[in-house]
């Protein structure tokens, strides 16, 4: 599993997981890059879309349950941010599966490993079936 | 391309230094220490550094210095030259809207994308494929995405202005991959990025075998005709505005209930092309409406505020508050634009701050058009 | 914008310049030798 | 053509050590006796000084010789010198060549004596080849009318007039308005030393219309120009002005009841007239007229009040334009300019904003006889501005709307109307906007320190646009002060705009009657822009005043001066005498197709193309560049001195041995002759394998004359002249390089290289550059081989097959 996975996670439960995660050793990727932001309200499309431009394979979002959140945004944003970013990379042509977003209770390191899993596998099929079709076409 | 060919390309020697530029100019208008003539100078003297003056960022490239100018001297090209040179010596943009749109820029100009070009287009546009001629959409899809929440609906412009070509029996084919024009990331002095975006669309073009490209985008407009045979190889094909079609005007409309319009050219049409007129005929005569000039008007026009994507500070905010306050001062129903741009950034003004301006209404000329024709036919 | 092609008869260059919508006749110099042996070539 | 009884007589001129040294002057002087026709050939030590002229005269006398070779400097020199000499013997004096063998060969071959020799023979050769077929030239002798026209009634005509008819010429002034006066008529002070304009002026105004040699011809124009130097014959419609001028005493009667009121154009609108009406007092002649177009004497009811009323029945509503035939000697153009129309700058707010005014409009409002009696009151309230403002360079100094130039005399104009406001109304704020303030006259700096004293502000900027409040009616203006970097905001109560100068708008339809040329800034060209400033290319046309630059009056008048100087050369001589060296037709072979006349640069050249009548020429007109003789396909046209048969001679002689090491240059007697001696003067020194051939215009070389040389096995042709714009024969050089391109794309055809023939244009003071171009072809030269040359005759030789079998 080698892709290069940008995980944007906020500052409370997301990062809580990765912390725990950790803590209780359990491994993950060296391909996957933990940014650590005080929320994730704060993300826009525009973020998103510079680290898959930058080369990531994915981009995942990691925060609070909506109604967990410390800053009082309940989420709103980045879901209509998260939804722009979908939108943009299927009008570019792309898989708008590249983004995804996950909401995580606080300490859930297994919950955190599990995603990153899921999230490598999914990109891994979607890039082999990619490249078969290329090959036909 | 180094400050001698600048300063040569861009008569900018022989500034006689008058400060009417300054004077006419928007940004100065609520940032005093923005001078065109300051820039100019700066970059004809020895030092030659004006592209490391922070200034260079705040021009909205509206033209209004050149078409002052004793001696024609083109400050927006100046500006753009120095924005290139000040992004080859490391400087790091700050972008508006979180770069969003110059992410999708770069991304539109790598060379193995396929995207998707026409899930927003309506079943009864005809569009004849192949042809040697094509309708240039622009980014209007994009920036019904990323600025979805303004609530700004630009793809109908772009579908008005096709639904004109399709009543006035011009074909068009529209293309399936086709990239942005890459204005934006030209002007702000990202020559590679706006280089990849043309190689592409020389290429989409070549396998059509377009000849000659029609647009409703101002911007694309002047892009594809002015600063594609400067800086894309291969170019070869002829550009015109959909006001140039002649057919277009024959078209009968003014069936609509009478309305009153403040017409706001766009800087790119406008000042740059000098063409005020063909869009005021499509208003007055296909959509019906009564004209009503703003203060600023025609050569006069006051920019919409913004140009490339950055910096939109307050400076920015100020010149559309004022913008709208002209719109509104005429009393018009509406303020018609034909430049998507200026629509977004013109609603956006209106959205925020104290409110003042939101009941503004700002329609898109096309799209205007061919709602009166449509409701004519019916 | 239409150019006219040149070539200069004594080093050989060859190269153009934007026509002059008035076609007023000008002096015309090799930009390399600086030479008036400067032939206009026929427009290919 | 040749005659028999030649007999040629050769003078080699040892110049001391300045040919001795370097060419062997007795082989040169043994070689040019061998030449067939050669009957002396003598060798001296200095042959202009006074035994060798006597030399040259004894052995004219003694050998029965008819044609003079001097061979020794250029005849830049002393060719005028050996004329006298010969003709003092009797011979004509264009019976004379020189061949320079000290310029073109002793001082730029100094290191190769044997080569340097062998040239200088062959210098001699080729200018015995051409003495040869010398034919006696006379001078031309053209009688002059002893009267002058002048164009145009301003303060220049009026000035040019006056000194033309003190110094007792006729004169006809010709003015297109109903009274002279000119612009400077309606100002109201001058600059520098606040004179009043009408004051000094009018007097001057009646002189002109009072002196028994003026013949006074207002409300007239020039329809048609006809003739040449010393013989012009001009038409000039009198236009009817319906009042006998000589018998109205300006009673003012018809005026009185003229029941038509129109906009009074002297007063800049801001006053009326009446249909019936006198310019402005002091107009002269001192007589009303009738505004025909307002008139409602044509309509079918006739008013007719103004005949009832005048007591000397001077008043005609019948009257009609009449056209006059003046005949005479010199023209000089005085029609002055325009003022700049600030209505295509529309940001200024001309045409929208009442209290924006023009400098010309505030000269009315200022000047006591004005409509306002010269008080200063504002358009729209008639109120007294307290805050002026004056934008400069309006229409100056730019690409944009306007003209490139600098309009000379805005910037003392502000000053001095600020000045004047500042007498009128010490407490006005007065601002000035500019960029530069150019007061480079006597007395001008002065002025601008006064009115900086004063308290007039000025700012270095000029406003972008101009705004009016709705209420007020002040004029506001932002602009960026350039000194110190902030935008400023001004309101002001009126705003002048000080607008330039432009042509006249008529100038170009003047130009094309007098066949002058105009600068790219629509102005009057000059003859040459340092020593001929007031001479047109065309002899015995002159100008003066604004109709050449944007000028104040003193300049104007000054230049009248110098116009009336010049002419009076030509009006005080009977005769003029011309140089002998024109166009002769030989009307068997003209066809009359007209060709010639096309790029005459000179007009010289009539053909009646539908008479079928033959080309004549206007010796007077032509000035001899020869551009109609190497046009003309039939051989019809040759110059006097510079004949077909002398040419083709010339070129025989130079390719007579060894044609594959030389190169034929043809040079241009006033730039690229001028460069080569420069060169010689300079001790330049470069490969002694060039042949010249002298031609008095670049223009002069046929297509036929370079081909001869290719006949003959020349390697490389060069054609050379004055820079395209510097031609001594205004644009004759635009046909060499016209031909030049025919030449090239023939000789492609052909399949010789068209780099065989260069073409270089070089200026009387571009001695290096000569140098560098004789080198470089020397290199050119040393490319071409020998089968090439072969190829060429080969290939000229089918083609003179061809044509002979299509004959």
């Amino acid at each position: 599993m080698s892709n290069k996975i940008v995980v944007f996670s906020c500052s409370w439960d997301g990062w809580s997981c990765i912390d725990a995660a950790a803590n209780a050793g359990m491994p993950y990727p060296a391909s996957v890059t933990v940014i650590k932001l005080p929320c994730l309200s704060g993300i826009d499309a525009g973020l998103i879309l510079r680290a898959l431009e930058y080369g990531a394979d994915g981009v995942l979002l990691l925060g609070c349950q909506p109604h967990e959140c410390r800053h009082g945004r309940y989420g709103k944003n980045i879901e209509i941010e998260f939804d722009k970013a979908r939108q943009l990379l299927s009008l570019l042509g792309e898989s708008s599966d590249r983004v995804r977003l996950a909401r995580l209770d606080a300490f859930d390191g297994g919950g955190f490993i599990e995603t990153v899993k899921s999230f490598s596998a999914a990109l891994e099929d979607k890039a082999r079936v990619t490249a078969s079709t290329g090959n036909k076409s | 391309m180094n400050m001698q060919e600048i300063i040569r390309q861009t008569r900018a020697h022989f500034c006689l230094d008058c400060g009417k530029c300054t004077a006419v100019c928007p940004v100065n208008r609520f940032d005093p220490g923005f001078s065109p003539r300051l820039i100019v100078q700066k970059a004809l003297s020895n030092e030659g550094g004006a592209y490391d003056d922070a200034r260079i960022w705040s021009c909205v490239g509206c033209n209004m210095c050149t078409v002052r100018c004793n001696y024609n001297v083109s400050y927006v090209e100046m500006i753009r030259h120095l924005r290139m040179l000040s992004r080859e010596n490391g400087t790091e943009l700050v972008y508006s809207h979180g770069g969003v749109t110059e992410s999708v820029m770069h991304m539109m100009g790598k060379d193995d994308i396929k995207q998707d070009r026409s899930g927003w287009l309506p079943a009864d546009i005809q569009v004849k494929s192949p042809g040697d001629t094509a309708f240039f959409v622009g980014c209007a899809p994009y920036f019904d995405t990323i600025f979805k929440d303004l609530n700004v609906k630009l793809t109908d412009g772009t579908i008005g202005a096709m639904r004109l070509l399709n009543m006035a029996g011009i074909p068009f084919d529209l293309l399936d991959n086709e990239r942005c024009c890459g204005h934006d990331l030209l002007l702000a002095g990202d020559s590679n990025g706006f280089v990849a975006l043309g190689r592409n669309n020389v290429e989409e073009l070549g396998a059509r075998g377009i000849r000659k490209i029609i647009t409703s985008c101002p911007e694309c407009y002047y892009t594809l005709k002015v600063d594609y045979p400067r800086y894309v190889d291969g170019w070869n094909v002829e550009v015109i505005h959909i006001t140039e079609v002649p057919e277009i005007f024959k078209l009968k409309g003014a069936a609509m209930k009478k309305i009153r319009a403040a017409f706001h050219d766009s800087c790119k049409l406008g000042r740059h092309f000098k063409m005020y007129d063909g869009t005021r005929n499509l208003l007055t005569s296909l959509a019906g409406a009564e004209l009503c000039e703003m203060e600023n008007n025609r050569e006069n026009s006051l920019c919409c505020g913004a140009s490339p994507w950055m910096f939109c500070g307050s400076v920015n905010k100020q010149i559309q508050d004022e913008r709208l306050r002209q719109a509104d001062a005429t009393g018009a129903d509406y303020m018609v634009t034909s430049c998507p741009k200026c629509q977004i950034h013109l609603t956006c003004a209106g959205m925020s701050g104290d409110g003042k301006y939101a009941g503004i209404k700002i329609v898109d000329l096309y799209h205007l058009a061919a709602q009166s024709l449509a409701q004519k036919d019916g | 914008m239409a150019k006219d092609h040149f070539k200069c008869l004594r080093c050989g260059i060859t190269y153009e310049l934007e026509a002059d919508p008035d076609g007023k006749l000008k002096e015309r110099i090799c930009p390399k030798c600086k030479s008036n042996s400067v032939r206009k070539l026929k427009a290919q | 053509m040749e005659e028999d009884n030649i007999r040629v007589g050769v003078f080699v001129c040892e110049c001391g050590m300045n040919i001795a040294g370097t060419v062997d002057c007795e082989a040169v002087k043994e070689s040019a006796a061998k030449i067939p026709g050669v009957v002396v050939s003598v060798k001296n030590k200095y042959t202009c000084a006074d035994p060798g002229q006597e030399e040259i005269k004894r052995l004219i006398r003694e050998h029965n010789l008819n044609r003079i070779v001097v061979a020794s400097c250029s005849p830049r020199m002393h060719e005028s010198t050996f004329r006298n000499c010969i003709s003092q013997a009797g011979v004509n004096p264009y019976l004379l060549e020189m061949a320079n063998i000290r310029e073109h060969c002793s001082w730029v071959h100094l290191h190769e004596k044997t080569a340097a020799t062998e040239k200088a023979a062959d210098i001699v050769g080729i200018a015995v080849a051409k003495a040869k077929l010398l034919q006696p030239v006379e001078e031309t002798r053209i009688p002059v009318t002893h009267a002058a026209l002048v164009i145009g009634g301003g303060v220049a005509g009026i000035q040019a007039a006056l000194d033309l008819a003190d110094s007792g010429h006729k004169v006809y002034l010709v003015e297109k308005q109903p009274s002279i006066g000119g612009i400077m008529a309606q100002l109201d002070k001058t600059f520098p030393t606040m004179d009043c304009s009408i004051c000094v002026l009018g007097p001057k105004m009646m002189d002109a219309g009072k002196h028994r040699n003026i013949e006074l011809m207002a409300y007239s124009e020039v329809v048609k120009v006809n003739g040449y130097i010393g013989n012009y014959k001009v038409t000039v419609n009198k236009k009817a002005r319906f009042v006998d001028e000589k018998e109205c005493n300006s009673c003012g009667e018809c005026a009185v009841v003229c029941p038509v009121i129109v906009p009074d154009e002297f007063q800049h609108g801001f006053a009326s007239r009446k249909a019936a009406y006198i310019p402005f007092p002091q107009a002269v002649p001192a007589s009303h007229i009738i505004d025909m177009k307002n008139c409602l004497g044509n309509n079918p009811v006739r008013c007719n009040k103004c005949v009832g009323v005048c007591e000397k029945h001077c008043i005609d509503l019948n009257m009609e334009d009449k056209l006059v035939e003046l005949n005479v000697g010199v023209i000089i153009v005085c029609t002055g300019m325009d003022v700049y129309d600030p209505r295509a700058l529309d940001e200024y707010g001309y045409t929208r904003f009442h209290n924006v005014i023009t400098t010309m409009e505030f000269e009315r409002l200022i000047c006591g006889g004005g409509p306002t009696q010269g008080n200063l009151l504002r358009p729209t309230d008639h109120k007294v501005p307290k805050r002026i403002g004056f934008i400069q360079c309006v229409g100056s100094r730019t690409v944009n709307r306007g003209n490139p130039y600098c309009s000379n005399v805005c910037c003392m104009n502000t000053i001095k109307d600020s000045l004047l406001i500042k007498e009128h109304y010490a407490g006005t704020e007065i601002y000035v906007f500019y960029m530069d303030i150019r007061a480079y006259g006597k007395g001008f700096e002065d002025l601008y320190r006064r009115s900086k004293e004063e308290g007039v502000h000025y700012i270095r900027g000029f406003p972008g646009e101009v705004t009016e409040d709705p209420v007020t009616r002040n004029i506001k203006v932002r602009v960026e002060n350039t000194t110190t970097c902030l935008v400023e905001n001004y309101e002001l109560d009126m705003l002048v705009l000080s607008v330039g100068l432009q042509p006249d708008s008529e100038l170009k339809k003047l130009s094309n009657l007098l066949n002058v040329s105009l600068t790219s800034d629509g102005f009057m060209m000059e003859a040459h822009p340092k020593l001929k400033p007031v001479d047109a290319p065309t002899p015995g046309i002159f100008f003066a005043g604004s109709v050449e630059a944007p000028k104040d009056i003193k300049d104007s008048v000054t230049q009248a001066g110098a116009a009336v100087s010049r002419s009076s050369i030509i009006l005080n001589a009977d005769i003029i005498k011309g140089d002998g060296v024109k166009a002769v037709i030989d009307n068997s072979k003209c066809t009359s197709c007209g060709v010639c006349a096309k790029v005459c640069p000179y007009n010289a050249l009539e053909v009646d193309i539908k008479a079928k009548s033959g080309a004549k020429v206007i010796m007077a007109a032509c000035a001899g560049c020869g551009a109609c003789s190497a046009e003309c396909r039939f051989d019809a046209i040759t110059i006097r001195g510079f004949m077909d048969d002398q040419i083709m001679s010339q070129i025989d002689s130079a390719l007579a041995v060894n044609p594959q090491n030389k190169i034929v240059s043809f040079l241009c007697n006033w730039c690229s002759y001028a460069a080569s001696d420069v060169a010689g003067i300079s001790r330049m020194q470069y490969p002694a394998n060039n042949r010249f051939i002298r031609v008095m215009c670049s223009a002069r070389v046929t297509e036929k004359f370079l081909w001869h040389a290719f006949e003959l096995g020349a390697p490389l042709v060069l054609l050379s002249g004055c820079h395209i714009g510097d031609c001594h024969y205004i644009t004759a050089n635009h046909s060499t390089q016209k031909r030049a391109d025919r030449m090239w794309d023939a000789m492609e055809k052909l399949g010789i290289r068209p780099e065989r023939l260069q073409l270089e244009w070089i200026s009387a003071a571009e001695g290096p550059r000569f140098v560098e171009i004789m080198q470089e072809l020397e290199k050119l030269r040393g490319k071409v081989t020998k089968e090439e040359i072969e190829h060429t005759q080969k290939a000229l030789a089918e083609r003179e097959k061809e044509k002979a079998k299509a004959a």
